[in-house]
């Protein structure tokens, strides 16, 4: 397998933020949480329901307002605002799939592609579907009519057709059974590894994160703690 | 610019009032101002000084009615200005205010509640419903109601004090369209379209009454809102009754509307379509296939092309509504009450009524109302309905017929000279 | 028979102009959620447009419609963003009655423009006296807004099915916050959907107009039986709103026919309650999940 | 949300805009014109209030308000002409006639969304309009010729008299609107318009306070046609067409919505400038557009919230202002707090002890779920799922996202309806049986996103979980305080003891909701769940988004409030230190279906459950529901 030529820029300082708070409303859901991501890496952020991980994702996103003495992406400031932030190669996989239940396979990953400004769709896809082969039988089928796991995979490959520099998943593991889950898994950060695209990864499954990242951070209480992924009682401790 | 107003005095005292009771209700504070209008000196009769007559009207300027109705009160004012500019009758000018009622019975009683107390008398204006919704408070005050285009029967028959119309209602002209139809052609079978425009259900009965004692038959009717978009379906009933007549009681764009979805569908009747004056307006002029001309008969309450000696002729040539039935009405009509309050003594609002019921074959408007006459029991004033056809861009006199409100008058229609 | 048959036929012709409408409709509610009640009278306005050329500017009407039809959806755009987007989190019933604001504010000013004169002979695209089958006319007119709403159809249909707009559209209106996570333009394609929401009104005002004749208010007894056609087609459904309003045009004209015309309303009003009661998500709409 | 939130205890602001009207009215030298506009005003805001407790207290919409209006005066004139009745009992038949009309409909189009709403009842007021110009009603109505209407006896038909008498119509329309939606039913209402399927979990008929919204609705807009029909003397089909519809919304929008006071400003400003000030229809008919957008979209609250505002503005420059009405609050406050034995009188509070649970002693299990199926189309959410819960115990439900948990609970408050399998509450089946009717066998759930509404202050919350269904108590309501005294004082007390019992701080009671953080958003709800003979309270994730003090805290809540009043306790939770801390027993869900079953610790030690939940990787290949996840879209 090749890396295609356009393929992001392994160069930059990747995602930094530093102190950042987000409420909603008088509720307060991140204290000043700290998180940086390089180039190329792949993190994964474990937490309980509630604990303000999508929070998380969503304010990367720009699609919640927030403050923060820091939210750069190699260097320039993170704008409040989806398009400019996906132009700049940051790319969200919501929570739940969100596939376009009645377009096709293909034609949800051209929103990813249109959203993503890819020049050149072709390459694009042949790029991801050679990484993601799974995908190419269902191309022609209504995503909406998809099995949960196949859903995750298109929502990952509709993703990772913008070319981003760094990818964000949400709750990869939702809903999805063991196995699904282990093989996505496997596939996604496999792919993300193969292109040099960084990988922001929450999710409530610290095992599967903790099998697959570079890093592990826990969110509690609003804030990211570092967890020492050698250690499985930490691990089983998350949830205590 | 078509109406000038009066109101300045009364945007004051309301503006200061309103603002008042929005401080009041805002803090519960504040206290009383001064508002509201003080009248005029003393002076023998409302509406009326030294130096002005106040007039007004309560017309449909806005809404679907209105580019059949405003003419009207538009040519009116021109005719005013021309008298005033003049220099008023016997040196007293006349004021006219016209208010928008849309159409809308509540807002015209609201409009004439306004006026009782400050304005001399009402010039008539469009509209049955608003017609048949201040006529009683209008009598009641003694309040002159001067020449209304009105089909409800009730306002003139029997004859309420004050009001006074030149045209003959709907359904006696519909009955004189019919008995002109079955003169011209032979007896045939009749289906009538209207609009509800006053006791519109009279205007079909009448319709029939006439068909049936001459001869003839009555197929069915149909009533279409004032407005209606699409007369296709009422075409198709009729191709199916395949009358020989078609009798109809319209507003003048509904006129043309229908008159085209009868082209369109090929379901012109055999012998003619005929209608009432409702139909002669330039609003049916400009919209109707002149694939049926020949074929459709108004009863007119005017002469028509207007004789160019008239003033009103003169005034309106060249303008918005040259050719406008309407605003000839309105202008003539104008001429009428011009007229009565010249040959007054003493104006008040009595001596004018009197005046006016003394009108026997008057000649108020030379070559556009045929002369009218009224007296105390009877508060129609035209005698002769004109039969006209539509001629290109104008309509034309082709016949005249006596009308009369009794119904076994028989005297027949003579064409045009 | 043949009158009914004749009734369906020119029914059909006004369910298609119905349909026209409500597309644009369900167009925009599917993007934006809102209701667009200015709809009609955007149509209207188009049409004036167009006949202003005619008439004021002397263009021949062929030359005029098109511009009439850059003019209105230009005029939608702006409408999108002077008084649909400031103030966007006001909620979907605050901009519903906005664009029944709009909409009094248009008629309002067309009736203080050209209300005076109106109504207005509109000058046909087409001459001639049409076909008759058997004894049922088809006056040019009618032919002419069946070409042009399949026309109309084709084309909207191919824009969804095969161009990045379209399908950028049918990724918004399905799931709106994912579409804009992915970075579609949101802002940009709702103001295009304004915009080519008012192009369609203007062409079935400019398509009405010879039959209703012009005036301000021309659309406005069109809208009901329009929104209607949307509750029966399903509310979200662009097909169902074609087909909703043809069966609320054929339905009304055989009512008409068989009764008065009082009766097609009463049996559309009767449509509309039978259908929310029976089948409330129309006959092509889907259900709506219930979300906690 | 709707236009805003609705503002509470309105009824003081409202009388003295009601108030000012009159005395204005009454002290000022109008001239004609001026007084019928303002009498003709001030019956449309009569109109606007009930259009006011539909959109802006319900959240629902209608566009035929002037076809109610229509009705109302058609009705009753029509009887008093015809048939020679009595004024006042005309006016009854006729208003009664109104709310008949108003409840057939109402019965179809409450079920509706926002577009259906509207569509139908646009298309209503359309009707009445071509039906009262018709044949078929022409000979009792008058047709397009319309109708003239007889004075009315005492008042006669305009000037002072009549107008003092609309005033006091207006003033004891405000008096009744505000009473009515500072009380239970009016709550109930806000919570129907915040959130339906809460709404319905708490024990609201929701479809019921629609209707019964509505039917307010349309007879307020009967009472105002009947005022209109004698000012006007004379009815035609014209006046009360969609645009006159449009405009008393229009009145609502620019007044504005949910305030009671604010439409009749929002009535006076729509009515007079058009009507009055600018007589020209075409300048009036713009100028009246243009202020109707400029009020969406740059004053959304109206003139209302724009006075409020300002209100609060000169609080902040003028701080005097602000201690004297911080006086008044308190002073109000006083007025009807602590009664401690209120709460024991009337509405149960400490009632609720466990030796008054017999059926924990019978051995009648809170709980008895048994082979439940759910279905979404053809995607099973939930199947074959048993689940007991002992009578007071507390159950913990645990699972991975997308197992089944929320809709298990969804199904057992009568949200979803299983496909198959059996609930029994307290050993009886709920098969077919309404939320509010489960809700009313004791059963309360909380939501994982707090479900309060938000412009009610947190005592108000609480106390809607008290009998919030108007059962009989609609008439009360309406009088307001006068009848309903002492009940409110049960409530307060009750909701007090519950605030007390969740660890709310008495200083945060009087704030409203929205204002509250997350953690007393959820106390709050829990609170509401405490009130009104809660049995059963079906938590869903109350841990959700809480820090791990304000979970120990919401824990130890819990564990008090369980062993003071026995409640049985069902409750979805992620932390399992949570659940170890609080829970009896322990049922884990997954891919919807039961894998585990018992004491929470021993069920957590199982491998297979480790696995499920925390992700451990296991070789799981024998898990139930291996296949690839088959949740749909």
């Amino acid at each position: 397998m090749t890396i295609a030529q356009d393929g992001p820029a392994t160069t930059g300082r990747g995602l930094e933020i530093e102190n950042l708070v987000v409420g909603y409303g008088k509720a307060i859901v991140l204290h000043g949480l700290s998180l940086r991501v390089a180039p190329g890496e792949i993190v994964g952020v474990a937490g309980p329901n509630g604990a303000g991980k999508s929070t998380l994702l969503k304010v990367i996103s720009g699609l919640l307002p927030r403050t923060a003495d820091r939210m750069t992406f190699d260097g320039v400031p993170l704008k409040r605002d989806p398009v400019a932030v996906v132009g700049r190669g940051v790319v969200h996989v919501p929570e739940g799939r969100r596939m376009f239940a009645n377009l096709t396979v293909e034609e949800n990953l051209k929103v990813g592609a249109i959203g993503g400004r890819v020049r050149d769709y072709r390459a694009a896809r042949e790029r991801v579907l050679a990484l993601l082969p799974t995908i190419v039988p269902m191309l022609g089928r209504k995503a909406g009519l998809l099995s949960g796991g196949q859903q995750q995979q298109v929502a990952v490959a509709r993703g990772l057709i913008a070319n981003p520099s760094l990818l964000m998943v949400d709750e990869l593991s939702l809903g999805l059974s063991p196995s699904a889950v282990a093989s996505i898994s496997a596939s996604t950060v496999a792919t993300c590894r193969e292109l040099g695209t960084g990988l922001l990864w929450v999710d409530q499954n610290i095992t599967i994160l903790a099998k697959h990242c570079d890093r592990l951070v826990l969110l509690r209480d609003g804030v990211a703690e570092p967890v020492d992924m050698s250690d499985r009682d930490a691990l089983g401790s998350v949830y205590f | 610019m078509r109406i000038a107003f009066n109101r300045s005095a009364k945007l004051a005292g309301a503006g200061a009032a309103v603002a008042l009771a929005l401080a009041l209700g805002a803090c519960s504070g504040g206290s009383p101002g001064a508002g509201g209008e003080t009248s005029g000196g003393a002076v023998a009769e409302v509406g009326v000084t030294a130096d002005t007559i106040r007039l007004a009207a309560s017309q449909t300027l806005s809404g679907p009615g209105a580019a059949s109705c405003a003419p009207s009160t538009d040519a009116a004012q021109l005719y005013f200005d021309k008298v005033n500019d003049e220099g008023g009758v016997d040196g007293r000018k006349i004021d006219f205010e016209v208010l928008d009622d849309g159409y809308d019975p509540q807002r015209a009683l609201a409009n004439v509640r306004g006026f009782i107390d400050s304005k001399f008398a009402m010039v008539g204006a469009c509209g049955s419903a608003t017609a048949a919704a201040i006529y009683r408070t209008l009598s009641d005050a003694g309040m002159p109601f001067l020449f209304p285009t009105n089909g409800v029967a009730e306002v003139v028959k029997p004859a309420s004090p004050g009001i006074l119309q030149l045209l003959p209602l709907y359904e006696d002209q519909t009955a004189s369209m019919v008995r002109y139809g079955f003169e011209e052609f032979g007896s045939g079978s009749i289906f009538v379209v209207v609009n509800p425009l006053g006791e519109y259900e009279s205007a079909i009965s009448r319709a029939r009454e006439v068909a049936e004692s001459g001869g003839g038959s009555f197929v069915d009717s149909a009533v279409a809102q004032l407005g209606t978009t699409d007369y296709t379906p009422i075409a198709l009933q009729i191709k199916e009754a395949d009358p020989d007549f078609v009798v109809m009681s319209m507003g003048g764009s509904d006129s043309a509307k229908f008159v085209n979805a009868l082209v369109d569908q090929n379901a012109l009747p055999r012998s003619a379509v005929l209608g009432t004056s409702a139909s002669v307006a330039g609003s049916f002029l400009s919209s109707y296939n002149t694939a049926a001309s020949d074929k459709v008969y108004f009863g007119s309450a005017i002469q028509l092309p207007p004789s160019a000696e008239n003033e009103c002729t003169q005034l309106l040539a060249g303008g918005d509504f040259a050719n406008d039935p309407i605003a000839l009405i309105g202008c003539a009509s104008a001429q009428a009450i011009v007229e009565a309050i010249r040959q007054t003594p003493e104006l008040t609002r009595a001596n004018l009524l009197a005046t006016i019921e003394s009108w026997d074959e008057e000649d108020i408007s030379p070559g556009i109302f045929a002369p009218v006459s009224f007296s105390a029991t009877d508060h129609i004033g035209l005698k002769t309905l004109y039969v006209v056809q539509p001629q290109g861009t104008e309509f034309g006199v082709i016949a005249e017929c006596p009308y009369s409100e009794d119904e076994n008058a028989d005297a027949s229609c003579t064409p045009a000279g | 028979m043949g009158l009914y048959i004749s009734a369906a036929i020119s029914g059909i012709a006004v369910g298609l102009l119905y349909g026209m409408i409500g597309f644009a409709i369900v167009m925009l509610y599917k993007s934006t959620g809102v209701a667009n009640f200015a709809q009609g009278t955007l149509a209207t306005l188009g049409a004036f447009v167009a006949w202003a050329l005619v008439t004021d500017a002397g263009l021949p009407l062929l030359a005029a419609i098109p511009i009439a039809l850059i003019a209105s959806g230009m005029f939608g755009v702006i409408v999108y963003f002077v008084v649909i987007r400031p103030r966007a989190s006001a909620g979907n019933l605050n901009i519903t009655v906005r664009t029944l604001g709009l909409s009094l504010l248009l008629l309002a000013v067309m009736e203080w423009r050209w209300g005076a004169l109106a109504p207005y002979r509109y000058p046909t695209i087409v001459q001639g006296d049409g076909i008759q089958i058997a004894s049922v006319v088809l006056p040019a007119q009618t032919l002419l807004i069946a070409g042009v709403a399949a026309v109309i159809m084709v084309l909207l249909w191919a824009l969804f099915r095969y161009t990045r707009a379209g399908l950028s559209f049918r990724a918004l209106a399905e799931q709106p916050d994912t579409a804009r996570l992915l970075g579609l333009r949101a802002t940009r394609l709702s103001a295009a959907t304004w915009g080519l929401s008012a192009i369609l009104g203007t062409i079935v005002g400019v398509l009405l107009a010879p039959s209703a004749f012009l005036a301000p208010s021309m659309m406005e007894s069109y809208l009901l039986f329009t929104f209607t056609g949307i509750v029966l087609g399903g509310l979200t459904s662009l097909p169902g709103a074609l087909l909703g309003s043809v069966i609320v045009g054929i339905v009304s004209n055989v009512a008409i026919v068989a009764f008065s015309l009082e009766a097609g309303v009463l049996v559309v009003f009767a449509i509309l309650l039978i259908v929310m009661a029976v089948r409330p998500q129309g006959l092509l709409g889907k259900q709506e999940a219930v979300r906690l | 949300m709707i236009i805003g939130d609705a503002k509470n205890r309105t009824l003081v602001p409202s009388l003295v805009i009601a108030g000012g009207v009159t005395v204005a009215g009454l002290a000022l030298p109008l001239d004609t014109s001026l007084e019928y506009t303002l009498t003709a005003a001030i019956v449309w805001a009569i109109a606007a209030i009930g259009l006011d407790v539909l959109v802006g207290f319900t959240g629902q919409v209608s566009f035929g308000q002037a076809a109610f209006v229509a009705i109302g005066a058609y009705a009753t004139s029509a009887l008093r002409i015809h048939l020679g009745l009595p004024t006042p009992i005309a006016v009854i038949l006729g208003v009664g006639a109104t709310g008949a009309i108003a409840l057939l409909l109402g019965s179809v189009v409450v079920r509706y969304r926002i577009f259906g709403i509207a569509t139908a009842t646009l298309f209503f007021g359309y009707l009445v309009v071509t039906a009262l110009m018709g044949d078929v009603l022409r000979p009792v109505f008058g047709g397009a010729n319309g109708l003239a209407v007889p004075e009315f006896e005492l008042v006669g038909s305009h000037g002072k008299p009549y107008l003092i008498l609309v005033c006091a119509v207006l003033i004891v329309v405000v008096y009744l609107t505000c009473s009515l939606m500072d009380s239970q039913t009016g709550r109930a209402l806000r919570l129907v318009k915040s959130n339906e399927a809460v709404a319905a979990a708490v024990g609201i008929r929701v479809s019921r306070m629609k209707m019964l919204s509505f039917v307010y609705c349309c007879i307020l807009a009967a009472i105002a046609g009947v005022l209109y029909s004698g000012i006007v003397g004379y009815l035609g089909p014209e006046g009360f067409g969609i645009k006159q519809s449009v405009n008393i919304f229009a009145m609502l929008v620019v007044g504005g919505a949910g305030t009671v006071g604010g439409p009749i400003l929002g009535a006076l400003l729509v009515t007079i400038l058009p009507g009055y000030l600018l007589r020209d229809g075409h300048i009036s008919a713009i100028v009246f557009a243009a202020v109707l957008l400029l009020f969406l979209i740059l004053l959304p609250e109206g003139i209302y919230g724009l006075g409020q505002r300002v209100g609060q503005w000169l609080v902040r420059v003028f701080p005097p202002l602000g201690r004297l009405s911080r006086r008044r609050a308190r002073a109000a406050a006083r007025s009807v707090r602590h009664d401690p034995d209120a709460a024991t009188g009337t509405v149960g509070g400490a009632s609720r002890a466990v030796d008054e649970r017999p059926e924990a002693e019978a051995g009648i299990p809170a709980l008895e779920i048994d082979g439940l199926e759910v279905k979404f189309g053809d995607f099973i959410a939930l199947s074959d799922v048993d689940v007991r819960i002992r009578a007071g115990s507390v159950h913990a439900i645990i699972g991975p996202n997308g197992a089944g948990k929320t809709t298990l609970l969804n199904a057992v408050s009568g949200l979803y309806v299983p496909s198959r399998g059996d609930i029994r509450v307290f050993g009886a089946s709920t098969r077919g049986v309404a939320p509010h009717r489960i809700r009313q066998r004791g059963v309360v759930r909380t939501f994982q996103t707090p479900a309060i509404v938000p412009d009610l202050d947190v005592l108000d919350n609480v106390k809607l979980g008290l009998d919030a269904d108007e059962k009989g108590s609609f008439w009360a309501d309406l009088l307001g305080r006068v009848a309903t005294r002492r009940r409110e004082r049960a409530l307060e007390a009750e909701a007090q003891w519950a605030l007390d019992a969740v660890g709310i701080d008495e200083s945060r009671r009087s704030l409203l909701a929205k204002n509250l953080d997350l953690s007393e958003q959820k106390r709050v709800e829990i609170a509401r769940g405490l009130v009104g003979h809660a049995r059963l309270l079906l938590l869903d994730e109350p841990t959700a988004g809480l820090s791990v003090k304000q979970m120990e805290s919401l824990g130890a809540t819990l564990k008090d409030v369980h062993a003071r009043f026995g409640l049985t306790i069902m409750v979805i939770s992620h932390h399992i230190g949570f659940i170890l801390d609080i829970a009896d027993e322990m049922t884990v869900l997954d891919y919807g279906r039961v894998i585990g079953n018992g004491e929470p610790a021993e069920v957590l030690a199982r491998p297979l459950i480790a696995a499920t939940f925390m992700g451990v990787e296991a070789e799981a290949a024998d898990a139930p529901g291996a296949t690839v996840g088959t949740e749909g879209a």
